[in-house]
């Protein structure tokens, strides 16, 4: 029953004055550049963003409990059904892409690039390649060291779902963690090791991981800032997204926020190690964003 | 009989062997226990140095060991910036830009999450273990609230968590044949919210520590102050709680602590990671600085985790000053008491 | 060795002749008689768990008397001593039987208070028990608790009180050191006259003077014909010329039983049984 | 002699039972224990609320997989495609972990307070002890981090682990994290043991071991107990430190050098991680937060049992 | 009332009269002087914290004697008895200057081992303090320590000491119960017991029979007596017949002095102090 959460929402979400985020934490970074650039304009609003990952987020958003839920994945239905129910209307923004990394050892000398089926044949869930040298007999007979992201996080369900064809569909026995820090120190510290992360963990540590390139069919690509932004990275760069609550977006200052957002998003996503969308996406953003702010203030009766 | 008090026999030179052994064993523990805390206070006072670096130093420093490193530190660390960089830590609020980050916001959300924690749970908690130790007759009902407290210690935070967001945070509709019930505070994600749940979460901590502190009061001071005619409350208030009050301080302070470093059970009650103003009041929203601490480890970017160093530097600080009026209590009172 | 021969009595007179011809007198059979039952107890049974410590013991105490206790040890003085004023609720699983009154209240009924019993019926323990706190907090604990508050008149009672336990003297200047850096026999003192200081009606001493040398066994014993008058003293001493020179009554325990009891004169000089007269005779055991 | 003392004293209570100072001291006396028995009551409205919690949504997370399974498979995957519920890997390594913890933080815990309490000056006691205490509030990230980049890589070169992240060291970090709460507690206890027992069994002849292990431990015992229950209780639910040294693997395995999960840090995992709410991996922490809690209640009546039967009283 | 003029020397004659005559017989002068010296304590003083409880203490405790330690509460009598077994070393911020020589060693020298010392020296405190463990624990506690494992033997010794100490036939159906459960006098003898466990060759009792009835006591001077062939005993007691039966030597303290030192006999009969003469006379205070 919807109505206590509602109560609380009264609280704290649809306060004067206030703008609340919360949801994953690989967009935390982005939202959180926003709003502190948005404060340093001089604003009133008091901004919070909380990283309680995409679904706490999800959940706090369908109870209306918060203004906007960033968003490592699309919504999934059952998310949407709550928001049905409990009058949440929304709009999705997608802020930038978040390129994904595979990595391995620098004394790694034999591997320079995969093809997605090879990732496949590492990562699928049966009868996976246990040695390099299954993957491609002129690669040593070593074990094949795999580390990657905590099996409930937006990239895990993002790397199975586009290399394996399924997502969650994985093999288990690879070293998986909770932070990408210690994948990287993980990938660092063995040379057989292969993993996959976010791209900003790798430019940081650019000196301790060799880079693969992937080769999704039009030959092997490594990523970067442009082979992310005009699509040749593929298939592993994923849309981050942003869902805003349509009756915060009629206050000043959420919209106020939102369109800030999208005007600084190219910039800081950049800045904090994201990729920027490209022009059509931002477009289509735009639109997305007008639409709403137009039909907000005649929703809002409604909405109430 | 022998004549020389060094002179002894084989079985007492082995049984002094055994205790002097047992003491060389313990100081050991004792040199290990110190060992590691220096080791980690170490590591993480090494991290946090280069989180006030001036930007040129820090290009300076680019691909160099620390040995080489150790100069162009030792300039910056007596250079008038890298203080100014550590005070700007701490009255400015989280930015995405390390040279600019601060934990300001946080510190408060921290000293005001403890302190209301300890003003909820420290009187609480006490009042129950002096329920249990003093009141209580030995029954059923005794044992499984006994039980019941022991259990709760092994309770991971986060379920606390949980429990915070659905009371707390939030109420829950509990339907019974007369209606519906709202059960719950409905108090929103703020740092009141948080606070309780913190309570919670550190309860078993200072009830099981002030029951074994009330048990180790003498049952002849009790009996003493009955016989002079004072009540039980008079006997607990001016007898019992007094000499127990060391190892009461002892609870606080470790609940203290755990309140301090708990992350997990203030995400699930709305702790946020970016607030833009400093929390003034138990109503405002808030974060905490073990989540500063945890999101800026877990940033790809190395600036963030020297940030995260010097935050757990912050950490420890106001831990200590907290713990400091504690400990003095505790050796006040300790000393006097040598049964 | 002439001081074998030496007798108590002879020590004690020489001590403070005035007082002595003056107060030390033990009720007459008349008025020891005559006084009104301060505490009678009828068919008292009491258990340890499974193991009973006293068998069916009737006593009155007569007010305004000094009743002494004596037995070999482990008969059960103590014991029958704290059930007077309830201190074996304490330990767990005793259990009583029968009937303890005072001034004709049962103080084991349900509805009695046990605090107002405990105010009534003071004690001193056999082992001494100070508090961890200063000579002093030691000594005002009662009035304190009992509500007064002014510095002056708390003050006044522990001069008072530790003067009369003999103490005085020696903590006047460290009235605020720890009770518990004290000698064994100060200790005693001490809590001595911190009951005294709740000022009871009955006051249960278990060998109070255990640990006292003669100039202060002297002292305590004129104090306790001091309080008589006011008072109803029961105490509890191994030591025979004590209870004799105490005394008005004496009861004589033999395990877990009362033997006998009467007063002093009668039972020291023409005990009713056998066992009584072994014990004071020393022909026991 | 008139005594100040006597004189004014207000009249005396008639009887035992009756009088308004009685009555009003008595009111008092039972306001003070009903606010004392609220606090207790607390704790266990606490517990009620969750168990409550604990149980409605495991039920619910039963209705969609078999108690069977979730009690014998072998396999706990529900955060992949092929879906398994065996708790049997996350108690296993919450086993691995918190045993391994207790192992290395009891006996260097005791240990030390063991030599703050008899043989440490107080100078030196009353700087260790607040010291040690530090270490309760150094943030889990913190050792997570240090296991991870520092004794990982020692165990896996001396011990020959295959994965960094490994049961071994995040025992040893959880080991240290609980160390103030064995030290500082059990160091009350042993002090809080009076002295006369100490001169009692060192007038025997008695070597300072003979006095602490056969006189002051034992004594203290309860204390003791007390003290290391409360630490495993934190070391169980303990998960920052954990999920980042031991890796994020339900493995079952006794085996130290193998990267497992606990049933706390899953339920850390998902808690704060992507799982919509409703989805069966999500109704699956209240499963294992029920496991948890009973798992918890077994051991402490076991400890409470132990406790009874060995318990020393002085006086 | 008769008894008061009961010599005590005649109660205790009467109770066991072959014992006594045999043994009762304190060291002449002559014997006294050609003991060799077991202890000697030469310019001992003693503080607690920054007051002096000890001022400048001479005494000799002759080997296979008796001393005697009397004088009155807080004159530091304890204090004295524990430095000998070094018991002090445990109160925080003592000090002690001056020389205590066992057996012409010196006791306080750097190495010498305090748990060699006191199992030389053992000692009965004032205040009885049974560990929180059954009877029998209480009893083999010293034997354990010291490496004895058969149970057989150590069975033996504790009836042995049990039974010396006049406590066996009350406890010997419990010795597996808790030490704490015991009356205050049984817990006492319960201490003499666990301290001849150990068969120290010096025995230290701070008022051993201060909680006991005459039987109790006298069977505690008993083994005093018996002792004394194979041990050096010290002995504190307010009980001036006591100090007069039991001992050879009596040392009288005067608030931390030592006042006089002496034959037992000579000491009393023919103080050579006026202190003296008035504490034994009870003329004093
Ligand atoms: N722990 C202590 N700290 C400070 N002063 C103490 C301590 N113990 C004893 N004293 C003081 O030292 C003096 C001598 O004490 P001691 O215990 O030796 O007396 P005693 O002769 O044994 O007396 P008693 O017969 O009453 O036991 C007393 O004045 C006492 O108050
Ligand atoms: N707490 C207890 N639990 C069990 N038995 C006890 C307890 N206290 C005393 N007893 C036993 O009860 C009997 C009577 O003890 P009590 O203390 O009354 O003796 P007492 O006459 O005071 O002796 P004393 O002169 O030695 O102090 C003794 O046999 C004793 O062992
Ligand atoms: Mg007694
Ligand atoms: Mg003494
Ligand atoms: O926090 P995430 O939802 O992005 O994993």
């Amino acid at each position: 029953r919807p109505a206590p959460e509602g109560g609380s929402d009264a609280a704290t979400g649809s306060k004067s004055g206030s703008i609340s985020i919360d949801g994953s934490s690989t967009v935390y970074p982005v939202s959180m550049a926003v709003a502190e650039e948005f404060s340093d304009q001089g604003t009133d609003a008091e901004v919070t963003v909380g990283f309680s990952g995409t679904g706490g987020g999800m959940k706090q958003f369908a109870a209306g409990e918060i203004d906007i839920c960033d968003a490592s994945r699309g919504m999934k239905p059952a998310e949407a059904e709550k928001c049905k129910e409990n009058g949440v209307e929304f709009i999705e923004l997608s802020v930038a892409y978040d390129g994904l990394a595979v990595v391995v050892n620098p004394d790694n000398d034999w591997c320079d690039e995969l093809t997605v089926d090879q990732l496949k044949q590492m990562w699928k869930p049966e009868d996976p390649a246990q040695k390099w040298s299954d993957i491609n007999p002129d690669w040593p007979e070593e074990d094949l060291v795999l580390y990657g992201p905590g099996t409930d996080s937006g990239t895990f369900d993002y790397f199975t779902e586009e290399i394996v064809g399924e997502a969650k569909a994985s093999r288990s026995d690879y070293a998986p963690s909770e932070d990408d820090n210690m994948l990287v120190t993980g990938v660092a510290g063995d040379k057989n090791a292969l993993g996959y992360f976010g791209f900003a963990y790798y430019i940081e540590n650019k000196d301790k991981l060799k880079l693969l390139g992937v080769d999704g069919g039009d030959g092997p690509v490594k990523p970067s800032m442009e082979t992310v932004m005009d699509n040749t990275y593929k298939p592993l760069a994923r849309p981050l997204y942003i869902y805003v609550n349509t009756a915060s977006l009629k206050r000043p200052e959420v919209a106020k926020f939102v369109k800030f957002y999208m005007d600084q998003a190219a910039k800081l996503s950049k800045d904090v190690g994201y990729v920027p969308v490209p022009d059509d996406v931002a477009a289509e953003n735009a639109a997305t964003l007008e639409a709403a702010l137009g039909a907000a203030p005649a929703k809002a009766p409604a909405a109430e | 009989m022998t004549d020389a008090l060094s002179n002894e026999d084989d079985l007492l030179r082995r049984r002094k062997r055994v205790s002097a052994m047992f003491g060389v064993l313990c100081a050991g523990a004792t040199a290990l226990c110190l060992l590691i805390l220096i080791g980690l206070l170490a590591t993480v006072a090494v991290n946090a140095f280069d989180a006030f670096l001036p930007e040129q130093t820090r290009a300076e420093l680019e691909g160099k060991s620390t040995l080489e490193g150790l100069g162009a530190r030792t300039s910056a660390f007596f250079s008038a910036p890298y203080w100014q960089r550590g005070w700007t830590f701490l009255v400015e609020g989280p930015s995405w830009r390390p040279e600019k980050a601060g934990v300001n916001p946080a510190i408060f959300g921290s000293l005001w999450l403890i302190g209301l924690t300890a003003l909820f749970s420290v009187p609480a908690g006490v009042g129950a273990a002096v329920y249990l130790e003093e009141y209580a007759a030995a029954s059923r009902w005794k044992q499984l609230v006994q039980l019941n407290i022991a259990n709760l210690a092994g309770v991971p935070s986060i379920v606390y968590g949980i429990l915070g967001l659905g009371i707390f945070v939030r109420a829950v509709t509990l339907q019974a044949p007369g209606g519906d019930y709202l059960v719950g505070l409905s108090l929103g994600r703020v740092i009141l919210s948080g606070a309780l749940t913190l309570s919670l979460v550190v309860l078993p901590i200072v009830i099981l520590a002030s029951q074994e502190a009330l048990r180790a009061v003498p049952r002849s001071i009790r009996q003493a102050s009955y016989a002079l005619g004072a009540t039980k409350w008079q006997t607990t208030w001016r007898q019992v709680l007094p000499a127990a009050l060391p190892g009461m301080m002892t609870g606080v302070i470790l609940a203290i602590s755990r309140a301090l470093g708990e992350a997990a059970p203030l995400v699930a009650v709305g702790a946020v990671g970016f607030i833009n103003y400093t929390p003034t009041s138990p109503y405002s929203r808030f974060t905490a600085l073990p989540l500063q601490i945890f999101n800026w480890a877990a940033d790809p970017k190395p600036e963030f985790h020297s940030l995260a160093s010097a935050a757990i530097l912050v950490l420890l600080a106001v831990l200590i000053m907290m713990n400091a009026a504690a400990v003095w209590v505790r050796y006040h009172y300790g000393q006097r008491i040598r049964w | 060795m002439s001081i074998k021969t030496l007798p108590a009595e002879q020590r004690n007179t020489g001590l403070k002749p005035p007082r002595v011809a003056q107060s030390r007198a033990s009720r007459s059979a008349d008025e020891l008689a005559a006084s009104a039952p301060k505490i009678s107890v009828s068919s008292l049974n009491f258990y340890y768990g499974s193991s009973q410590a006293l068998y069916d013991i009737n006593l009155t105490v007569p007010e305004h008397c000094v009743t002494a206790f004596i037995g070999p040890s482990g008969c059960g003085k103590s014991t029958f001593l704290r059930c007077m004023n309830r201190m074996n609720d304490m330990i767990e699983g005793t259990r009583l039987e029968g009937d303890i009154l005072l001034d004709s209240h049962d103080i084991n009924a349900a509805r009695v208070d046990v605090v107002s019993l405990r105010k009534r019926v003071g004690m001193v323990f056999q082992k001494s028990n100070p508090f961890p706190k200063s000579i002093l907090e030691n000594v005002v604990y009662g009035p304190r608790v009992a509500g007064e508050r002014s510095k002056n008149r708390l003050m006044e009672i522990a001069e008072q009180c530790l003067e009369r336990a003999a103490l005085w003297h020696e903590v006047k200047d460290r009235l605020n050191d720890s009770a518990l850096a004290l000698s064994g026999g100060q200790q005693q003192r001490l809590c001595i006259a911190r009951a005294l200081a709740t000022d009871p009606e009955v006051l249960l001493m278990d060998e109070p003077a255990s640990a006292l040398d003669p100039a202060s066994t002297s002292r305590i014993e004129d104090l306790i014909f001091e309080l008589k008058d006011r008072y109803t003293i029961v105490i509890v001493t191994h030591n025979m010329q004590q209870a004799a020179r105490v005394s008005d009554q004496t009861a004589f325990f033999f395990q877990g039983e009362l033997v006998e009891a009467g007063r002093t004169n009668e039972l020291f000089t023409n005990p009713s049984k056998k066992q009584t007269e072994d014990y004071i005779t020393g022909r026991f055991g | 002699m008139s005594s100040p003392a006597i004189t004014n004293e207000p009249a005396r209570e008639a009887s035992l039972h009756s009088g308004g100072a009685a009555r009003t001291r008595a009111l008092y006396e039972g306001v003070i224990q009903w606010v004392l028995w609220v606090c207790a009551g607390v704790s266990v409205l606490t517990t009620l609320g969750i168990v409550l919690v604990l149980m409605v949504e495991s039920l619910q997370f039963f209705r969609e997989v078999s108690l069977v399974e979730f009690l014998t498979s072998t396999q706990w995957s529900p955060t992949f495609r092929d879906k398994h519920y065996g708790i049997l890997p996350l108690f296993c390594g919450t086993l691995l972990v918190t045993g391994g913890a207790i192992l290395i933080a009891a006996p260097i815990g005791l240990g030390t307070a063991i030599y703050l309490s008899e043989y440490a000056s107080p100078g030196v006691r009353e700087t260790v002890k607040p010291l040690l205490e530090v270490l309760a509030g150094i943030p889990s990230v913190v050792y997570g981090v240090v296991a991870v980049t520092t004794i990982s890589p020692i165990i896996k070169t001396w011990f020959g682990a295959q994965s960094i992240y490994n049961a071994a060291s995040a025992s040893i970090v959880v080991g240290f994290m609980i160390l103030p709460m064995i030290v500082s507690l059990s160091e009350d206890v042993l002090r809080s043991v009076p002295r006369a027992l100490r001169e009692a069994a060192f007038a025997l002849g008695a070597t300072k071991f003979d006095v602490t292990v056969k006189v002051i431990v034992p004594a203290a015992l309860s204390g003791i107990v007390a003290s290391v229950l409360l630490a495993v209780s934190r070391a169980i639910g303990e998960t920052m430190a954990v999920t980042l040294a031991a890796g994020a693997q339900p493995n079952l395995t006794l085996n130290p050098l193998e990267s497992v999960q606990t049933m706390t840090a899953y339920i850390v995992q998902i808690s704060s991680g992507d799982a919509p709410s409703g989805s069966p991996e999500y109704k699956a922490i209240f499963a294992v937060g029920m496991t948890l809690f009973i798992t918890t209640m077994t051991l402490n009546v076991l400890a409470q049992w132990i406790i009874r039967r060995m318990r020393e009283q002085y006086e």
